[in-house]
């Protein structure tokens, strides 16, 4: 059922971003710090939109899956407390749409 | 045949000066209430906008035009009473003046007011009765109202207000009865029909001898 | 054909309405108005004559005195309302 | 026909005589609606306005009386009621009478209350629903002229219009306009909103909007625009 | 139907002229005046009651005008009385 | 699938997509007045923060009405989901839920005896006024498709391409009202913050949450019915694009124009309305 | 800026019904433009005015026909199907109406204005909800005005 995956989606979408704040205010202090880069995150920045934007490429897993795991990652670093995060995802977003539009490309 | 098919052509030649007489009618009281600036003036003025919306219902000439208008009468003349009643109680509140409540004078010694009234009350109450319906109300109302409002005697108690009151709403119940009656069970339409008129009648002429009533109610605390 | 024909009911309670309200707008006077509205109401009630429903005349008639009544114990009140206020003007200058 | 795409599958009939009410689910959830709106409000008491007091730290209380309240529950009532009823009629003319009753008990809830400001709103949206009953009986008179009938399911199964019943539909929403007070004339019906008693005035508010959403169905199937 | 003619169009004429009178006839600023003026336009539709054949309508018609002159009578005598500027 | 089941999926993308498309708004807003901004999932948090909050009630309540009046506001927009996405009904059913929500708007205003929400209150009469026109876009739309049947519609566009290239004025109207919908937007009048929270000042705890709920709800709800009736048949993913797109927008809309007066506010509203209507009948009558 | 201001002014509640009777007239001004015409297939018709009383018809101008309890008046109703007794309350009349019908044949108006007849049959029997309408706006104005009067312009200074 399209609906019942979507509600799956926006879920583990939901849950990553909660998860990602109260781990973001665990581990930082400091409020607004902008220009550092954690490698933490943005591994599992990268991990999460890779899964969302190309599930198609991960034959061995069920595109629902893949795409439900990469939401919940992604959100994690998304979701983050305000100034921590976005480097991270830009960078996510751009890798990962790099990767989608590469057979296009090549 | 006495009804015939279809609206005679007399009617439907009339048609169309009445509905024009209607709207002119309309438009120029319309176009007086815009450029007057008091309010007491513009109520005056909705009158004759209601009267324009009366002959525009009366062209249409048929039985059910009538019907129709029957009862935007009895609106036109609720809705001036309720919103009269409101001016005058926010110019009260603005003025905060103590005035006497006397609506007309009874100081003159006029012959009509100490023999008419009787006979032309009873004779409207009576024909009101023998009417019955929205007419015989208004008739029937009318004597009342003009009985209460020219005799001198004012030994009216609150509680007989609240008591004429009382019946226009039981009238209201009859009327109401008689109408399910007239729907539920048809074979004794007749009960209902006569309950009907009663209770209309009873209704609209309480309500209308009230307006009396209130006015002697304000003479006595004068 | 006889200019004479010409003087029956309908058309003589037409003129005499026209005169009343004519009257009833142009005079000055409120008591002045009211006479004329009674012009204005008998030529209506001839009108219902002419017309033959004879009952409706009969309520015609009995409401016109009324109306003229209230009217005029209006008029009369309110002169008497102007006329205080004027003096209370008067003895207050 | 046209009933069915506006409001969905025609659900059944009450006739009462000539007038035939008629239930579609838009009806039926119009109706529905105001009637629980009314029950709520009937069982409600009002709330208290609390008003800071000038030149100290008191505070004003500002209540209604319970005389004041049980007139303006009682009208508020009836209002209702007219509301749910002018929801599911099926004749012109009884939906005009509706709104018309609407617009007498409009006015008197706001009537009962002390505020100059609020009295004179209400007495200017009284001018505006005597004037307004000129196009809206006048309209309903028009569309019975035009048509022979007054009844809307009967009216739906015509197969024309006329610029007479165009003009006809112009002044009945120009009389619903007016006796509900919509844009751009709100602003006496806002003012009216200033004084205590929440439940009761909500209903003015209530019945306007739900009306203006009937009248719009209404007019589309006097209309039949294709 | 000649007569019912005349009726007819006498009845438009007093409710137009009526109509005019009490928007703008001489002394309409006293609202007792334009209460009378207003028993014009109210003949005028009498007989155009009478000219349908509206008899009923005609009947009742006299007697609500009858009460709701009383009714704006009343109301201008007491804001008269009260001095207020309406 | 169940009908149930269906009204329950429904209703919970609605309320979970609303709460997050409100968050984005906030996020957008933020970022173009260059400040950092609160985490997109913040009015979702919001919301589910006052379920767990101490519930307390004013004694100046009007006392049934003020606690059924939040639950009313939730009840009618879950049935407006019912009408749209569910069953596909009539467009003008849903105009009723609209009417109706504004009066329960209103009312939780009014209800609560504060002069913050009754100020809300005498507003949202205002606004009614302009919302209303704005909504008779409807009979625009029925009359160029003929129907009020969102199912209908949708077929009508599969058909004849999306109805905001033939009645762009009918979609500039509805986006107007979408816009007034939105909190701080210029037309925001009932909950301007010179009046604190507007109608919601003295809701707490649940009863405040199922106001918010109900707020998520319609938002998602307004953006569908924009995009189904205007844009034509989309599958989920383009209701999610077109939904983040809108609201991006108005986020920058909101951003940069201020709070208008009341009465400037209804009558900028009703301007628009009126060219809306006048000018896509007269599109119609030339085309 | 003017716009604004000329909207704040539209808000004073004094002004709206002066916008409000300026917008309606122009309104009705333009059915003067409007091709009109009564159709003639209508409800309810009556005959030609004045002709039942030329004709010394002691009922004009209301006889529809019908004999009293025993035949059904003509009438011309939108839903004859749902009115079993369509027709009889025009033909009814009180013993004292056709004592009257007897005597004279100029009090027409009066007899079908007592119980039976031909309005009272589309008053309360085939429109008889829109009765139920009317007598309820008229007591409903009638309450509204007296609770005013009673409790505001009478009693004032009770409070």
């Amino acid at each position: 059922m399209d609906e019942i995956t979507y509600l799956i989606y926006i879920i583990s979408f939901v849950l990553g971003s909660v998860l990602g704040l109260l781990l973001s205010y665990k581990k930082y202090n400091q409020p607004f710090v902008t220009k550092k880069i954690d490698p933490v995150a943005l591994i599992i920045s990268i991990a999460g939109w890779f899964l969302v934007v190309n599930s198609a490429l991960l034959f061995f897993l069920p595109s629902f899956v893949s795409i439900t795991l990469g939401l919940f990652l992604a959100a994690l670093v998304l979701g983050m407390r305000p100034g921590y995060g976005r480097y991270e995802t830009v960078i996510g977003i751009l890798i990962s749409a790099v990767v989608w539009l590469a057979p296009a490309l090549l | 045949m006495i009804v015939p098919e279809v609206v005679p052509a007399i009617t439907v030649s009339l048609f169309l000066p009445a509905l024009y007489v209607g709207l002119l009618v309309g438009f120029i009281a319309l176009l007086g209430i815009s450029f007057q600036k008091k309010d007491l003036h513009a109520l005056i003025l909705t009158d004759i906008v209601g009267v324009g919306m009366l002959i525009i219902v009366a062209a249409v000439g048929t039985d059910l035009a009538e019907a129709l208008i029957l009862p935007g009468l009895v609106v036109q003349l609720a809705e001036i009473m309720a919103i009269s009643e409101i001016l005058m109680s926010r110019e009260m509140r603005k003025t905060g003046k103590k005035v006497s409540f006397m609506p007309m004078p009874l100081k003159m010694n006029m012959e009509i007011l100490k023999t008419a009234p009787n006979f032309l009350s009873l004779v409207l109450i009576v024909y009101g009765i023998f009417l019955t319906g929205f007419t015989g109300g208004a008739v029937a109302g009318v004597g009342i109202l003009f009985y209460a409002l020219s005799r001198k005697s004012r030994g009216l108690p609150f509680k007989l207000w609240e008591g004429v009151s009382g019946i226009s709403g039981v009238a209201w119940c009859i009327w109401l009865a008689g109408f399910l009656i007239l729907f539920v069970t048809p074979e004794i339409w007749l009960l209902g029909l006569l309950m009907s008129s009663f209770g209309i009648l009873l209704k609209v002429a309480s309500k209308m001898g009230l307006i009396g009533v209130l006015g002697r109610e304000e003479i006595k605390r004068d | 054909m006889n200019p004479l024909d010409f003087i029956n009911l309908t058309i003589i309670s037409s003129v005499v309405m026209f005169i009343g309200a004519a009257g009833i707008i142009l005079l000055p006077k409120p008591l002045d108005k009211v006479i004329m509205f009674a012009l204005l109401q008998g030529g209506f009630i001839s009108t219902i004559v002419a017309a033959r429903y004879l009952d409706v005349a009969l309520v015609a008639a009995i409401f016109d005195p009324i109306a003229t009544v209230i009217l005029l114990m209006a008029i009369i009140k309110i002169n008497e309302i102007r006329g205080r206020k004027a003096q209370e003007e008067d003895s207050s200058a | 026909m046209d009933i069915a795409t506006l409001g969905g599958q025609l659900l059944g009939q009450i006739p009462l005589g000539d007038i035939v009410l008629y239930l579609t689910p838009f009806n039926l959830f119009m109706f529905v609606g105001a009637l629980i709106f009314t029950t709520l409000i009937a069982i409600s008491r009002t709330e208290t306005q609390v008003e800071a007091e000038f030149g100290s730290l008191n505070d004003n209380e500002v209540k209604v009386g319970l005389k004041e309240f049980k007139i303006r529950r009682f009208l508020a009532v009836v209002c209702g009621l007219a509301t749910a009823g002018a929801m599911i009629t099926g004749d012109v003319f009884n939906f005009t009478l509706l709104v018309a009753l609407i617009g007498i008990l409009n006015i008197g809830i706001v009537s009962a209350v002390k505020q100059i400001d609020v009295l004179n709103a209400a007495f200017q949206y009284g001018l505006i629903a005597m004037i307004a009953s000129l196009p809206l009986f006048g309209g309903a008179a028009i569309i019975l002229a035009s048509t022979g009938t007054l009844s809307i399911l009967e009216i739906a199964q015509l197969s024309f219009t006329t610029p007479m019943m165009f003009f006809a539909s112009l002044l009945l929403i120009l009389g619903i306009a007016g006796e509900t007070g919509i844009a751009p004339f709100y602003a006496t019906k806002a003012e009216m909103f200033r004084t205590p008693g929440s439940p009761f005035i909500i209903i003015i508010h209530l019945s306007s909007l739900l009306v203006i959403v009937r009248a719009i169905e209404i007019l589309l199937i006097i209309n039949k625009p294709f | 139907m000649l007569e019912m003619q005349i009726w007819f169009y006498t009845g438009c004429a007093l409710v137009i002229l009526g109509t005019i009178g009490t928007v703008i006839g001489p002394g309409v600023k006293d609202p007792i005046v334009r209460i009378l003026n207003t028993e014009i336009p109210a003949v005028g539709v009498s007989l155009i009651f009478l000219s349908y054949n509206h008899v009923l309508a005609l009947l009742t018609f006299i007697a609500a005008t009858v009460i709701i002159t009383l009714i704006l009578l009343r109301a201008v005598v007491r804001l008269e009385e009260m001095g207020a500027e309406v | 699938m169940n009908l149930m089941a269906n009204i329950l999926l429904n209703v919970l993308i609605a309320f979970l997509i609303g709460s997050l498309l409100y968050g984005l708004q906030r996020k957008v807003m933020a970022r173009i007045q260059t400040r950092p901004g609160p985490p997109i999932i913040q009015h979702l948090l919001h919301t589910l923060k006052f379920f767990i909050k101490e519930s307390s009630f004013p004694y100046t309540a009007a006392m049934p009405f003020y606690i059924a009046i939040a639950s009313m506001l939730c009840a009618i927009w879950v049935s407006a989901v019912i009408v749209g996405p569910v069953i596909e009904g009539s467009l003008l059913l849903f105009f009723g839920i609209y009417a109706l929500q504004k009066i329960v708007e209103h009312n939780a205003g009014s209800s609560s005896g504060s002069p913050y929400g009754k100020l809300s209150c005498v507003r949202a009469v205002f606004s009614a006024a302009a919302e209303v026109p704005l909504f008779a876009v409807l009979v625009i739309i029925y009359l160029q498709t003929q129907t009020m049947v969102i199912s209908d519609i949708i077929n009508y566009q599969a058909v004849n391409g999306p109805l905001i290239f033939t009645i762009p004025l009918a979609a500039l109207m509805f986006f107007v009202l979408i816009l007034s919908k939105s909190p701080d937007s210029p037309f925001a009048i009932t909950k301007g913050k010179d009046i604190v929270s507007g109608y919601e000042t003295e809701h707490f705890g649940v009863l405040r949450g199922y106001l918010m709920i109900s707020e998520s709800i319609a938002w998602y709800m307004l953006l569908w019915v924009f995009l189904t009736v205007f844009i034509g048949p989309l599958g989920i993913l383009g209701y999610l694009v077109g939904m983040v797109a809108i609201s991006v927008l108005i986020a920058f809309i909101n951003a940069t124009t201020p709070l208008l007066n009341p009465n400037h506010s209804i009558m900028v509203q009703i301007t628009f309305a009126f060219i809306g209507i006048v000018g896509s009948l007269v599109l119609m009558m030339v085309m | 800026m003017k716009l604004g201001r000329l909207w704040n002014s539209l808000a004073n509640p004094k002004r709206i019904p002066r916008v409000f009777s300026i917008i309606l007239g122009v309104i009705l001004l333009t059915g003067f433009l409007i091709p009109m015409a009564l159709n003639d297939n209508q409800l309810y018709p009556r005959p030609v005015p004045q002709e039942q009383i030329n004709q010394g018809n002691p009922l004009a101008p209301y006889d529809r026909g019908g004999e009293v309890l025993k035949e059904p008046g003509i009438v011309k109703s939108q839903y004859p199907q749902n009115e079993p007794n369509l027709g009889k309350i025009t033909s009814y009349l009180t013993p004292i109406a056709i004592s009257v019908k007897n005597s004279t044949i100029y009090y027409g108006t009066s007899i079908y204005s007592s119980p039976g007849g031909l309005i009272d049959e589309i008053l309360y029997y085939t429109r008889g909800f829109d009765t139920v309408l009317e007598s309820t706006i008229l007591i409903m104005a009638f309450v509204i005005a007296s609770w005013v009067a009673l409790n505001f312009t009478m009693r004032r200074e009770d409070e």
